[in-house]
């Protein structure tokens, strides 16, 4: 069994060493898939060996080296950060499968590009979760940031150049414009960027006190990735990538780096203690609940499926920086939960999602009557994602929602917990309906005779110009990991006591 | 021919200008003089002839070429007195390593003969490449023009 | 010989002789093999001066054995010794890269004159860096500039525009350097030396007008020599227009050593002690340096020249160092410091990645990057890298300077500075991203001239330029030599110059 | 009350300023190449007269040895010695005690090649010789070694009574003249190379007027605007 020490620099290495073998096997797909997949499996073995080490009391930890002095790039893995980095090394197996089946299934050029920046991106994840200091953070945070931008702008055409040029500048601008200046502003103030349990600025109550506000709302707004309104625009923009790409972002790495760095900085930067006592993130309670109930709205209103769940995880995210906000353990309790559990619920939507896309080219919801019957497996995994994410037991995502009400409630926030029942009602408008339209409307309209067609005469006629396949269940690629994160939406609600002992020291430290 | 006399004079004062010329070089050291007004004054004699003969007939005196040698040489002069003084062990331009034995400092006399010499040589050859480059651009002054 | 202690004198030395040899040398391949060799030369030896330097403390040499305040006295302490490491590594890139771009770009006929014009450039700034002596600053900055107007001037075969941009560079050149040595003479009036130490100590206390003026015509004189806004008009001119290898070359050197005078004025000569200083920096380079950030960066966004769009960048970079000066700390000292050093990492390998294009394309304009990824890749990565360094991108010196500069604004209670910052390196994205997308995102050019299927730069470009990319990437993360190194410099300058 | 005579007697700082300020404004108003250039060399020259003045002293001499003195090296020796050390600034000096300062430290900062016995005894290059701003060095450095020769010697009180002797003339500062000798070098190389670029402007444009040159690039520039806008566009 190799040591935990060892396995922490090891995980953000073997992703790069995934890297330079992928491209290596850049003109034989087989094998170079096969390096993507196994580099998944030894990351998620490590990533397991650092969990399992963490959750024993050990905090291992490697110190690379000092770029600036008094900067070090260093790691330290945490109940947190091991947490999230077990979730995006298991989901980027995942997602690894299902990229193979879908970008084989779409025919997609530039794939070994594909599969590099993949590995990149996850290596960037990893040290964002491992990072010990606001500024390994802040690192790892950019590049993982440059390396999703060719993933975005994949297709290369008007509209995913325009998606792209949106997610650069408004993860750049916020990064750069807000985060940057918060960090070396804490370090000006703590001298240090280090985390430290029950909060490295309370440490230095004196000189952070006045400029409290103000940092908290830099380190909001900054950390862009959370999707806070309103620096959420990337999220929908970036709906132009491909789907593993859309998974990737919304599940597995870039919005959970987002609400995972948020959550963070509360506890380990501020402090919750610090924090409630001097009231200084009230105001972001508000704007959390607002940024949940705004995005919700929107979700409503669009029809085009993958923008719809975009908004939805606009949505979702605000739960942890309500949790984070809310500056009581149970709500930062409750954001922790709700990354994990919001982790397996929307990869298994977007997966859905592109399985759909794999199989019957559709993209809008109100293309999908009927298409309940001839994909069942797809939809009713989509059912049971949405479900979690609307909270009901026994699925993985009423866990945090309970949390958040207690920690809402806790913290005398009392609205929250109207707008928490709220956003759930709106979740289940907008996202049971899918399946509902799926499953229970006939299939009619313009694109029924023509599936019909495709049962009954010739597949392909010669003139149209794609040649099309009968709409069937999407390759098993696409459908294992599928059905492998609707599963881990049931079982993780089991086990999130587990995982909330496993947690535990996270909110006790604040204390 | 009109302008005869201007030619006998100049053929008359070419040589006593680059006499001067060398005297105010060689006086620098002693009283007033140096380098770059010897090399101004030593350019000043050929750009008389080129006025008064025409530069072609300069150039076939002294061409570009020689010019272009000339700087450098003079450059490498002034830093080569430098050079060497280095490698005597002196400091850069520590004239008194050219003589170190000496009592009275005759290294301070041979290092700056040296870098004036070096001077006036790359003065005068720049002052003459100018000239050239304007001259040489417009077209020859015919002597109908006098 | 004892070549250690002839180590201050090599590195200004070495290029000025062989320059003039280079101008006896045959037209072809000897005069750029010599000078490559004879910068590679100069370089090492200001390599070891540093770390003399770093080791020992201030060197001292006098040059003809009078000794300071008499003699001229080259005098360097870790401050010239980052700055001289700067100017001949650069020399050391661009010398070796530019025989392919020269060949292109200039008649071959009047190569030995271009790298005999180099090398004399080269010395002229390292002896401006070098020297101790004020009136010593001013000849070698009048070597280094006429060379440099040659220099420009040689762009005029591939654009008559270079000839218009050099004339402009020369009369504000000349104005600039004509105030300074107004400023000197002042000084000189006023303590009757030369030597800059010297100075220091007869200046103290001086609070009179000769010396209050002599310090405002030395700040408009060297602020026109590195482009302060709004004294920048002829840069970018100059810069766009100038032979590809010679904007690199002077993008990351030229302004740097006037910058560098600057600091040296500021710190050694006048101190801290100097009200008028304190005025001047609050009221003068504070304003004027975030002016420039923005209005500067601004105007290179809507560039449709790569060139240009780099060389009004570098007026905005130039704006950050000032920015850093005008704290007046030690932390913005040894900001604008770092940030001196790090854009001229930065810039160099930009306008070399540049000059790599112009050399296939022969364009610099951005339809000439549009695909670019497809066909010279190498060349666009190394574009993508050292843009991401100027916009600031941890892992890249771009961010070093970044971070110190936030630092110092903090430290200094200039919070808003730290955004202005901030605010400025995102018009940088605009600008660097632009041109990025186009290379990455867009297809080749279907028809016209830049349509003509090209190959990637050869290799005598790809491997200076992507040492420069190399050296962006490695001072990004391990910055003991560029930070660490600005950060003792600046604390003995403070203690010099008696601020905190 | 306006002071006529402390106006008045400071004329050569008033010729500076004049000259300095037509100088600019002709580099900035005039649109011909060659008049800034013209315009350039004013302004410069008017700098060297700045220089010039500062470096004169009331009643001071040029730095150059009478003939009564002149017998021999030690004579010399001793003119520039006498001529460095009586220099003193012009009247208006802000601060005219720091250059005498500098004599009267000039014995305890013996230069290391003990230059303080040899300044008796070997001239040292005086103003004219300055050539380069390297050059400037010797003048420069002659410059506080005005202490009569204190090494002893049979030579020395020779050599001390002609040092005595020329140490009563009192002689201009040299030292400007030798910054200023470079300052004209390096002006005399600028004006070449600016003429020489406005001749190749003039071949390559025509002219070398501002605004035509101008109106040429704008011209060029719009016919490649107008391409450039395009390939803007699809860029």
């Amino acid at each position: 069994m190799i040591s935990p020490e060892l396995a922490l620099p090891l995980s953000l290495a073997f992703p790069l060493v995934g890297f330079v073998a992928i491209w290596l096997l850049d003109k034989r797909p087989n094998w170079r898939e096969a390096a993507t997949l196994a580099t998944a499996v030894v990351l998620l073995a490590l990533a397991i060996v650092v969990f399992q080490a963490v959750g024993a009391g050990a905090r291992p930890a490697y110190v690379l080296f000092e770029v600036v002095s008094g900067l070090p790039i260093a790691f330290e893995a945490e109940p947190l950060g091991a947490m999230f980095g077990l979730v995006a090394s298991g989901l980027w197996l995942v997602n690894s499968l299902y990229s193979i089946g879908y970008m084989r299934g779409h025919g997609e050029k530039h794939q070994t590009r594909f599969y590099m920046c993949f590995a990149i991106a996850i290596a960037a994840a990893m040290g964002v979760a491992y990072a010990a200091n606001l500024f390994t953070l802040f690192i790892f945070y950019e590049v993982l940031t440059l390396s999703t931008y060719p993933l975005v702008t994949h297709k290369g055409d008007a509209k995913a150049r325009h998606g792209g040029r949106v997610y650069l500048g408004v993860l750049m601008a916020t990064s750069i414009g807000l985060l940057l200046p918060a960090i070396a502003w804490t370090y000006a103030i703590a001298g240090s960027t280090d985390f430290a349990p029950g909060g490295l600025l309370s440490a230095h109550a004196e000189a952070a006190r006045p400029v409290l506000g103000l940092l908290l709302a830099l380190y909001a707004f900054g950390v862009g990735k959370a999707a806070l309104m309103p620096v959420h625009p990337w999220l929908p923009n970036a709906m132009v990538a491909p789907t593993p790409v859309s998974a990737f972002l919304h599940a597995v790495a870039v919005v959970k780096a987002g609400v995972f760095s948020i959550l963070k900085i509360v506890v380990y930067v501020f402090g919750v203690d610090f924090l409630h006592e001097t009231g200084a993130s009230a105001p972001f309670v508000w704007i959390a609940g607002g940024s949940i109930l705004l995005a919700s709205a929107i979700a409503m209103h669009k029809d085009n499926l993958k923008a719809r769940l975009a908004y939805s995880t606009v949505s979702q995210l605000s739960y942890v920086t309500l949790g984070a906000m809310l500056a009581v353990s149970a709500g930062v309790m409750g954001g922790a939960l709700q990354i994990a559990a919001h982790a397996l619920g929307k990869m298994t939507l977007f997966m859905c999602a592109g399985a759909i896309m794999v199989a019957a080219h559709k993209e809008k919801v109100s293309e999908l009557r009927g298409l309940g019957r001839t994909m069942p497996i797809t939809f009713v995994c989509f059912f049971i994602g949405a479900v979690s994410i609307v909270g009901v037991p026994p699925l993985a995502g009423s866990w945090p929602k309970f949390f958040l009400m207690l920690g809402a409630a806790d913290a005398g926030q009392i609205a929250m917990i109207g707008v928490l029942m709220l956003s759930s009602l709106l979740n289940v408008v907008y996202l049971l309906s899918i399946p509902a339209v799926a499953f229970l409307k006939p299939a009619k309209g313009a694109d029924a005779p023509l599936e019909k067609e495709w049962y009954a005469g010739p597949l392909y006629d010669g003139r149209n110009a794609l040649p099309r396949d009968p709409v069937k269940e999407a390759p098993p690629f696409c459908l294992i990991p599928i059905i492998l994160t609707a599963t881990g939406a049931i079982v993780l609600f089991f086990f999130s006591g587990a995982l909330y002992d496993y947690l535990l020291p996270l909110t006790e430290t604040g204390r | 021919m009109p302008h005869l006399i201007l030619r006998v004079t100049t053929k008359m004062f070419f040589a006593p200008i680059l006499l001067f010329a060398l005297y105010v070089q060689f006086h620098g050291d002693y009283g007033p003089g140096g380098g770059f007004q010897a090399g101004v004054i030593f350019a000043v004699a050929f750009i008389l002839h080129a006025l008064c003969f025409g530069l072609e007939e300069t150039k076939k005196a002294l061409p570009q070429r020689a010019l272009t040698i000339a700087m450098a040489l003079g450059v490498m002069f002034y830093a080569g007195t430098g050079l060497a003084t280095m490698l005597l062990g002196g400091n850069f331009l520590g004239y008194d390593a050219l003589a170190p034995h000496s009592t009275h400092h005759e290294g301070q006399h041979y290092g700056i003969l040296l870098v004036e010499f070096g001077v006036g040589l790359a003065v005068a050859s720049t002052m003459l490449t100018v000239f050239y480059h304007f001259a040489g651009r417009e077209p020859e002054i015919d002597p109908e023009d006098w | 010989m004892n070549l250690m202690a002839q180590l201050p004198v090599l590195p200004v030395v070495i290029p000025f002789v062989a320059g003039a040899l280079a101008l006896l040398l045959p037209k072809g391949r000897a005069p750029w093999a010599w000078a490559t060799f004879v910068s590679w030369l100069s370089f090492l030896a200001s390599a070891l001066l540093l770390r003399e330097v770093a080791a020992t403390g201030p060197v001292s040499y006098h040059l003809g054995d009078w000794p300071p305040p008499w003699g001229i006295e080259y005098r360097i302490d870790l401050a010239n010794a980052i700055v001289l490491a700067l100017v001949s590594g650069i020399a050391a890139a661009v010398a070796p890269f530019a025989y392919e771009s020269v060949r292109a770009e200039i008649d071959e006929r009047q190569s030995p004159y271009f790298y005999a014009a180099f090398l004399i450039c080269v010395s002229g700034l390292l002896g401006v860096t070098a020297t101790g002596d004020a009136f010593n600053i001013f000849v070698f900055l009048e070597i280094s500039s006429l060379s440099t107007y040659a220099l420009v001037a040689m762009g005029g075969r591939q654009d008559r525009r270079a000839l218009t941009a050099a004339f402009t560079y020369l009369v504000m050149g000349t104005l600039g350097a004509t105030f300074f040595v107004i400023g000197v003479g002042l000084l000189y009036h006023a303590t009757g030396t030369l030597n800059l130490a010297d100075l220091h100590l007869k200046l103290a206390g001086q609070h009179n007008r000769v010396v209050e003026a002599g310090f405002a015509f030395i700040l408009v004189g060297i602020g026109l020599k590195l482009a302060m806004f709004p004294m920048h008009l002829w840069l970018p001119n100059a810069y766009a227009y100038a032979p590809s290898a010679v904007s690199a070359f002077l993008a990351a050197t030229a302004t740097k050593v006037a910058v560098y005078v600057l600091v040296r004025f500021f710190y050694s000569v006048f101190g801290l002690d100097f009200a008028f200083l304190g005025d001047a920096l609050t009221y003068v380079l504070l304003p004027l340096g975030v002016a420039g950030m923005f209005v500067a960066s601004l105007i290179a966004v809507f560039q449709h020249d790569v060139k240009r769009m780099l060389a009004y960048s570098s007026v905005g970079q130039i704006g950050y160092m000032l920015l850093g000066l005008s704290f007046g700390t030690r932390e913005g000292l040894a900001a604008a410091l770092i940030h001196l050093v790090n854009h001229g990492l930065m810039k160099g390998a930009l306008f070399l990645a540049v000059a790599c294009v112009v050399y296939r394309l022969g364009d610099h304009r951005c339809a000439a990057f549009s695909g670019l990824a497809r066909r010279m890749p190498v060349t666009t990565w190394a574009f993508v890298l050292s843009g991401l360094s100027l916009i600031g991108v941890p892992g890249t010196v771009g961010f070093v300077s970044k971070w110190y500069l936030l630092e110092a604004s903090f430290a200094a209670g200039h919070a808003w500075a730290a955004f202005m910052i901030v605010a400025s390196s995102l018009i940088a994205v605009l600008y660097v991203g632009r041109v990025v997308e186009l290379m990455l995102l867009r297809e080749p050019p279907e028809q016209g001239p830049l349509s003509e299927p090209v190959k990637e730069a050869p290799l005598s470009m790809l491997i200076p330029m992507w040492a420069l990319v190399a050296a962006n990437l490695y001072f990004g993360l391990r910055t003991e030599f560029t930070a660490g190194f600005a950060e003792q410099a600046a604390a003995a300058l403070m203690t010099v110059s008696g601020g905190r | 009350m306006i002071d006529l005579a402390f106006i008045a007697e400071r004329y050569n700082y008033w010729i500076f300023i004049v000259l300095m300020m037509i100088g600019v404004y002709i580099v900035i108003s005039r649109g011909n190449l060659v008049k800034k250039i013209v315009g350039l060399n004013i302004f410069q020259t008017s700098v060297f007269i700045y220089y010039i003045s500062i470096g004169k002293v009331a009643g001071g001499t040029a730095p150059i040895l009478p003939a009564a003195y002149e017998s021999g090296h030690e004579g010399k020796g001793a003119r520039a010695s006498a001529a460095h050390g009586e220099s003193a600034p012009a009247p208006g000096a802000a601060s005219g005690e720091s250059l005498h300062a500098a004599p009267q430290s000039a014995p305890e900062a013996l230069p290391a090649n003990d230059l303080a016995s040899a300044v008796a005894q070997t001239p040292q290059g005086a103003g004219p010789s300055g050539e380069a701003g390297l050059h400037a060095a010797p003048g420069e450095a002659a410059n506080p070694l005005l202490a009569p020769p204190d090494g002893a010697g049979d030579a020395a009180s020779a050599l001390g009574e002609a040092a005595h002797k020329a140490a009563e003339i009192v002689y201009s500062n040299p030292l400007p003249h030798v910054l200023i000798l470079t300052a004209i070098v390096v002006g005399v190389a600028t004006t070449a190379v600016g003429l020489a670029l406005a001749v190749r402007i003039r071949e390559a444009y025509g002219t070398i007027e501002e605004d035509e040159l101008e109106a040429a690039d704008d011209i060029a520039e719009f016919g490649a605007a107008f391409g450039e806008k395009a390939e803007g566009a699809r860029a």
